[in-house]
């Protein structure tokens, strides 16, 4: 058999149409079934799906995200290899990892905020800031973020003003996004770890902007 | 394919449901489905092949269903497809608690997922065989086509009129990784003016930023 | 509106479910609903503003619910924006049964209903103000946007090169009529070639014809 | 209250999710619902409405199409005028009404094969052929039929050779379309009425194309 034959539309589409309309509808059962089957033929024991699920949980999150964003702030040098190959940077602190090869950080300014959208699926930098929140991957943010950022941003009680452009970075290929906030007004002086409270995993998606709202 | 799952720009969705922090996973069948989607697979399995599984979803489930319920249905659709296990055995493991069967590999711990986790930061550029076509600061216009299979043209953005400003070397083309042929092309980021996307109505000097491969764009 | 009820051209959907001769309804409600369509509405209905009604449904009932459901929401959620009923009203006539209200009218019975069949054959032609723009032969092409609110230019066929290939005079015209505005424009018969439409794969002198008003097409 | 403020695209979409999430989910409650309103208010008589069932469900059907198709196939003038204006050669049989108001005839040839679907909706043309069906409205028809009309005949059994030219009508305006199909051979002298028993409803939408199966 072939490469092609094994990847034929209307057999896979059956497949699908099958596998839905016959296993039980709850999500849970349907993933326990997977599980089962995994864990029977041996591609994974149980406990390391705990460890896996701890590891997403507990360990990778927009933490590690805001701590990359805080050096940035403070490190002028730091800050300069992270929007020239932000995948290199992140490994001084061991954050490289899945969908994080070849990771591109973005920087908002006076006049500009950057926004991340994958319209095609959800892609997202999940080593960098975790799993994807559940706005990001609904149809509504896909579908809008690209065509009426502004109004989407509004929702999110973002007002931009009419002289700051926005750049939309519908991350369809291998490059995953990180916005660079805007590091706020009368941080002056304040460590690394105290910036890095600021800074929200929205602000990292561009659904956040102003975080001086964390200050006081 | 022209599917239903490319929703760029799409109208009629209601309001964002806004969080600003949220648990990793929602319920834990949901963290359950990730952990199984970083361990489970077939061989012959690729990014673009897991990607162009989803699209194939029924569309009525794909617009329906959860995120992570989703990717529960490629996973068990892709063993299927892939001979790893018949439909049959997953209906059934659905309904009925499974015997054990094979041994099960050592378990990981936390820092072994942890170390894994780095160790899956794949590289998907190539060496170019040639040089690219374009050059920061042209200007393309994308095919105006939907092609069969997978792509990653996003329908809102054909036929667009856009300029290069960034050249990414060669990556991998979706195109034809998830058909199984590992072929590379030239990768670009390009930027369109939202009113080309949209129309008058749009903002002056909006943009959207698009990641699109050589095959996809024309010279003007 | 770019909506998911844009159906024309999308891929993913399975087999057509075939049937070569069915009841009028499948089921009671349906013909009840049916009925209710030809008997209920408010004085600023029109068929545009019916048709936006159903384009404006949540994307996932549109894709997931019956036809005549659909119907049966548009025309409750109609009541409700043309303050004929209120929500309150509405969810409590889905709850428990009405007391009787007002007085019926006459009924009708179903001599009376072939008669009223009759009478809606209805003319959306407009005196022309002006001479029509094309003739047939001309080439034009199809505006690349969509516009806000409800229109009829299919997804499919925006940014098209086509040729006009017959004349309707002037017909309301959709994009007015929506907002209760009536104005009409002169409407065209298009001849789209498939491979314009769906690439160089398509059938050769295949085509697909679209009528089309005036406001949707540019001249070449 | 002006007619655009009446016509607010986001309040329509909250009446209709509010509808939606809290109405019964089964639609014959959700029609009983409306029922109950149009006849409390005295919009409608319930007499009425099975009347109107039984005309649709009884009276008007595709047998009203078929009887317009033979007269065409025996009747050269007839012919003539159903092909310059079908609205009014219909209102020979009394047959014009809901959604025939602009109709037009399209002739299938040995070299030419018609199509009618409705993209946008599921527009088709009532007072001559009934309630359209279910495959009509369905989501794969609409989308598949104007894209791959071929694949799409092929699932009517319809084959068509490669010099059989497909024209597709996508009746998104207020014209509808009725295809006139090819009389079959050895049909020479039956009668109008007989031919009319040949004639499908699906020969009339396009999606079947030889007739010759009822004879014998």
């Amino acid at each position: 058999m072939t490469q092609n034959e094994k990847r034929d539309r209307a057999k896979v589409a059956e497949i699908h149409r099958q596998l839905h309309n016959h296993l039980p509808p709850d999500p849970a059962l349907r993933v326990k079934a997977l599980e089962s089957l995994a864990v029977e033929r041996g591609f994974v024991a149980r406990e390391s799906l705990d460890a896996w699920v701890e590891a997403y949980a507990e360990r990778i999150g927009p933490k590690r995200g805001a701590r990359v964003v805080a050096r940035a702030w403070v490190d002028p040098d730091f800050h300069a290899r992270l929007l020239d190959n932000a995948s290199e940077a992140i490994a001084d602190f061991g954050f490289e990892g899945n969908a994080t090869g070849h990771l591109k950080a973005v920087e908002n300014a006076a006049d500009l905020h950057n926004l991340v959208v994958c319209t095609l699926c959800s892609c997202y930098p999940f080593s960098l800031l975790g799993m994807s929140p559940p706005w990001y991957r609904s149809a509504a943010y896909r579908a809008r973020a690209v065509r009426e950022p502004r109004a989407v941003l509004a929702e999110f009680g973002v007002d931009l003003a009419a002289d700051v452009a926005v750049r939309v970075w519908d991350s369809t290929a291998e490059l995953r996004y990180l916005v660079l906030p805007q590091r706020p007004a009368g941080t002056e002086g304040w460590a690394e770890e105290r910036l890095a409270a600021l800074v929200t995993r929205n602000a990292m998606i561009g659904t956040a902007r102003d975080l001086s709202g964390g200050i006081a | 394919m022209d599917g239903l799952h490319d929703l760029g720009g799409k109208e009629g969705f209601g309001p964002i449901a806004v969080t600003e922090e949220d648990p990793a996973f929602q319920a834990d069948w949901e963290g359950r489905m990730y952990a199984l989607s970083q361990t489970v697979g077939a061989e012959d399995w690729t990014i673009d092949w897991f990607r162009y599984l989803v699209e194939l979803l029924p569309p009525e489930a794909y617009i329906t269903i959860p995120y992570f319920e989703k990717w529960c249905l490629v996973a068990l659709t892709g063993l299927v497809n892939s001979e790893v296990a018949t439909q049959e055995e997953i209906l059934r493991a659905g309904s009925t608690p499974q015997s054990p069967g094979q041994p099960s590999p050592p378990p990981q711990d936390i820092d072994t997922v942890l170390q894994t986790v780095r160790a899956k930061c794949t590289d998907f550029s190539r060496p170019q065989e040639r040089g690219p076509a374009f050059q920061i600061g042209d200007a393309v216009v994308t095919q105006r086509h939907s092609v069969p299979g997978h792509t990653r043209l996003p329908a809102y953005a054909r036929g667009r009129h856009g300029r290069v400003v960034a050249l990414h070397g060669a990556h991998l083309l979706p195109d034809a990784v998830w058909r199984g042929v590992e072929a590379a092309a030239p990768l670009y980021t390009i930027r369109f003016e939202a009113r080309e996307l949209w129309g008058p109505d749009a903002v002056e000097d909006d943009a959207v930023m698009l990641d699109l491969w050589e095959p996809y764009l024309l010279g003007v």
